[in-house]
């Protein structure tokens, strides 16, 4: 109906025109989606707390995932490698020997316990004052206690950081607590393997909550829909709304995820200091940071957005008045 | 401008709503459609208004084959076409003004024009006073009338109406006909169906009449008003 | 049966709708309420079927003030009110049989004895052979008869209609109305509110008219009639 | 209206048979509400994996607390406390001993190392193979290994029972591994706090996610509750629906969490194993256990009808036509 007066008005006006029309809707329909959550603010709390939660919950274990790691660095003390030496070295050769050992890249750190130490430390763990005494000369050897660098504290790793030591000719044995470094790593591999499954369980979790929530909220608007479509709205139209209310409430859940954590670690606290303590090491745990904030965020509107789509995908047609 | 081709529709449920329709409207005429209850009139209606898809047969719109558009084109024929439902299908968590403006929303009209002609589409259905109220705050009649104005505000070439004065007093009635009649005197093909007989009559426009989904010859429908 | 005294109903928005409204209907009478749209008519009902509560007056119903009905006892009084609404409120998924068979339901009745009434309700509208269709499939004349049989289907001694016909063509309109007649007949006391002036003239019904919330002198209602 | 024969036909009815109309709309409503989940299977699914999942993850937390108590019941072995006995007492005097501490109520085993053993051992562990043997006498004492009942595995209670044996005259020393046992307990704390705020917030979140879902469904069902009410529904016969809904969601969400459950246990048997082989003790993940399957099936359905409940009472007022 190209000539005529009335007809033609829509498609007669400028491109411009238009596109500034479809940045205002945009703009509007930004801001009528929070609107929206705010006229009905139980309801949205609801929605957002489940969220929170969902997203709270693998945020909260990455984070305690990173610290666990964090603190395995911390108890690498317990990885050590004791060097005994063989008997009769002088005082100049073990210091000698301690600097060569303390060259190597995979070492952090090395301890000298000297004959005389040894002794004295034997004494007093074992409770043998008298009996000793009665030796002429120092049955014990001098020590020397390595400390593996982060990279050779792995089991394997250390062992054959030990086997190399124990070549060296002044080196009589080689000892090595590597028993309770597995059972360290045997711990951390059951949290890690039950965190995975909580993660992975979550992450479907949040898609399904935003879908579902969205997914009713598409059943509930089902007249607005039908009518927009019937006067002409296209798809992309009618679901900008809802992308723009799912991308809302994930990043409500998100910031309500991040206050959980928070709160979560603050909980943790009491529990790891006390822990920690036992192992004397210097530990805090660490929160997730900004960049970590950043991520529960932007996850939790790209989940939003993501589920209200899936939602919104699905039933477009369907309420097809076709 | 409306053309049916020996048009049937067939519904799931196994009913022959429309049987071999044929007829056609010219460009500026102003056609109604009568006939009982379960005649077929809302189908027509909603298969222009491409609600519904003709089982068989062709629907010609301002030389254009209906049967032919894409899904993607349906939008743009859409808002070329009124329509005025049985059933208002008004938006009920949004004001009159809201309603009455979603057209020029969906068209991308500027925003700063808006206020301006949802004003004067409320004018002519008499209820600018009520342009805050939420549809569930008006009578029937009320909101038929907002129906009104809202197919109307994004002047259309075409406007079909199904029932639109059924809750309207008599007086209120034969005015939202002339309001039609105002319309098509200004170029725009309307479409009206309608039970009221004497409305119809006292208009002395053409009209055509359906019976179980095919068309009654004039002189029989013509007999059958007198009755009434 | 129904007292209407002094009744007043001012909506949230601001608007009377009713404006100190007097008048009774005997019980087994029938009555027609008329008027303009907007005139009120929809809300007397509503404050019949305890929708809305009046914002001042007293309404008597079968010798009882409904202002003195506790929340509990609301339930009770509208089982032995029938409405038929304007908008039919018929539930859209699920099927005519159980929309009809709704109140029985709701009031108990036993299983067994459903079917065959529910069948003898859509057989009064002419609507058996649709018992098995969601109402979506059904044309908006024969959704408004499928909430004329819901209404009457549990026999309630007071029966009131909002515009029951608006959807239908005179001559339904006509069959309609003369169910009503016949179940007045048989002791139900009918309120019907409608614009058919053509109508109510044709039965010969006594009708009150409102105008903006007020009774017009039946000499001048007479009047207005008869200049459509 | 007490004589007018259509309109006192309901209250004329036997209350017999109201009686079993009455248990007839409840045996219909329950079945319905199945019927209706199964209506838009997809729909359904999406809300019973949310409840799964969030009963899945108490449940889960709830089974690993049970294993670890189980497990470190297993590690009592850890809590062994030594007896270094005087030198020179006869191995009769030693055995004697031994049964006295056996007799001993928070005693659970003793296991004897003879002088001659410990040098052996000595020898074995130190490398000091030629030295000792220039000694002319064993300077090593004999040791009684006690290993406490479980009563006493705790740190303060195993120092008490040390103490004790402590005073007695042929003990020269006593040595406890309690370090272990301490570590061991804040790492359980630790795990023990986290899963507490797990659980609450899941807890939470399935009340939420219930009571969001039916809440939905009310919005989207409130024609039918408005024309209910209309046509002279009480408010019992309104609600009676969304709760049987509400119990059939919840009921299905347990069993999903079940087998999640169960799924979860064998992802994590392989890390488990690994772990106990470390400490060699005898020990598998045990599962729910029939009563811990019942309570969830019950606190699935529970939650279920309590979030309904809450919804409903909730939005019924307000959808109240009035
Ligand atoms: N969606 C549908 N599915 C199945 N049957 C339908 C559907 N819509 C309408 N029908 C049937 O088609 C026939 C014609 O319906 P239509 O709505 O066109 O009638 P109408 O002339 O508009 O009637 P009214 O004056 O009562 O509105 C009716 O018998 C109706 O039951
Ligand atoms: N819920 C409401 N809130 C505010 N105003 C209302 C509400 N319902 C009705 N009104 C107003 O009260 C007046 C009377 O309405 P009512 O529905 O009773 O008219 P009616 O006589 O039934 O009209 P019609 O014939 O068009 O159905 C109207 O002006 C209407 O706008
Ligand atoms: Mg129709
Ligand atoms: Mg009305």
């Amino acid at each position: 109906m190209p000539a005529r007066d009335s007809g033609a008005q829509v498609s007669r006006r400028t491109l411009g025109q238009r596109f500034s029309a479809y940045l205002a809707h945009h703009r509007q329909t930004l801001f009528d989606g929070l609107q929206q959550l705010g006229r009905q603010p139980l309801a949205t709390f609801m929605t957002v707390a489940v969220i929170g939660i969902a997203l709270a919950l693998p945020a909260g274990a990455l984070v305690l995932v990173n610290n666990a790691r964090g603190l395995s660095a911390g108890w690498q003390g317990t990885a050590r490698i004791s060097l005994f030496l063989k008997n009769g070295l002088s005082d100049g050769t073990v210091q000698q020997l301690a600097d060569s050992v303390r060259a190597h890249s995979g070492v952090a750190a090395v301890q000298v316990i000297s004959a005389e130490q040894a002794l004295v430390d034997f004494q007093r763990r074992s409770g043998f004052n008298d009996t000793l005494s009665l030796l002429g000369s120092n049955p014990l050897p001098a020590v020397l206690v390595v400390q593996p660098t982060a990279a050779y504290t792995a089991p394997a790793a250390a062992q054959q950081l030990a086997q190399s030591f124990g070549a060296l000719p002044q080196v009589d044995q080689v000892r090595m607590d590597v028993q309770w470094l597995k059972r360290l790593q045997a711990i951390l591999a059951l949290l890690h393997r039950g965190v995975l499954i909580v993660a992975v369980l979550l992450a479907i979790a949040v898609v399904l909550i935003v879908g579902n929530t969205i997914r009713l909220e598409i059943e509930n608007r089902r007249a607005e829909i039908e009518v927009s479509k019937l006067l002409g709205a296209t798809d992309r139209f009618v679901r900008r709304p809802f992308l723009y209310h799912g991308a809302w409430y994930g990043l409500a859940g998100g910031v309500l995820a991040w206050i959980l954590v928070l709160i979560g670690l603050a909980l943790m606290g009491g529990p790891v200091d006390q822990l920690v303590g036992l192992y004397g090491s210097h530990f805090s745990l660490s929160g997730l940071g900004a960049s970590g904030v950043l991520g529960l965020l932007a996850g939790g509107i790209v989940l939003g957005w993501l589920g209200s789509w899936l939602a919104v995908a699905r039933h477009l047609r369907a309420i097809e008045p076709t | 401008m409306i053309e049916f081709h020996e048009v049937s529709k067939r519904y799931d449920g196994g009913n022959e709503a429309l049987a071999g329709l044929s007829f056609t409207a010219e460009r500026g005429e102003m056609l109604f459609v009568t006939g009982p209850s379960g005649a077929g009139k809302s189908t027509l209606l909603k298969l222009l208004a491409l609600i519904e898809r003709p089982s068989r047969g062709q629907i010609i719109v301002n030389g254009r084959n209906l049967g032919g558009l894409r899904r993607r084109q349906i939008p743009h024929y859409r808002r070329q076409v009124g329509v005025i439902f049985q059933d208002h299908k008004l938006l009920l968590e949004r004001s009159v003004f809201d309603n009455v403006a979603l057209p020029l929303v969906i068209g991308g009209v500027p925003r700063n024009e808006i206020p301006r002609r949802v004003g004067a589409a409320l004018e002519l259905v008499g209820l600018l006073h009520k342009e805050r109220a939420l549809p569930i705050q008006l009578s029937t009649g009320e909101q038929q009338r907002v129906g009104i104005a809202r197919a109307v505000i994004s002047r259309p070439p075409i406007l079909i109406a199904d029932e639109p004065t059924g809750n309207l007093d008599p007086e209120l009635s034969y005015e939202v006909m002339r309001l039609f009649q105002r319309l098509n005197q200004v170029g725009i093909t309307v479409l009206v169906a309608s039970h009221d007989h004497n409305l119809i009559r006292r208009l002395g426009q053409r009209f055509i009449s359906l019976r179980a989904g095919r068309l009654v010859p004039p002189e029989l429908a013509g007999g059958a008003y007198a009755g009434t």
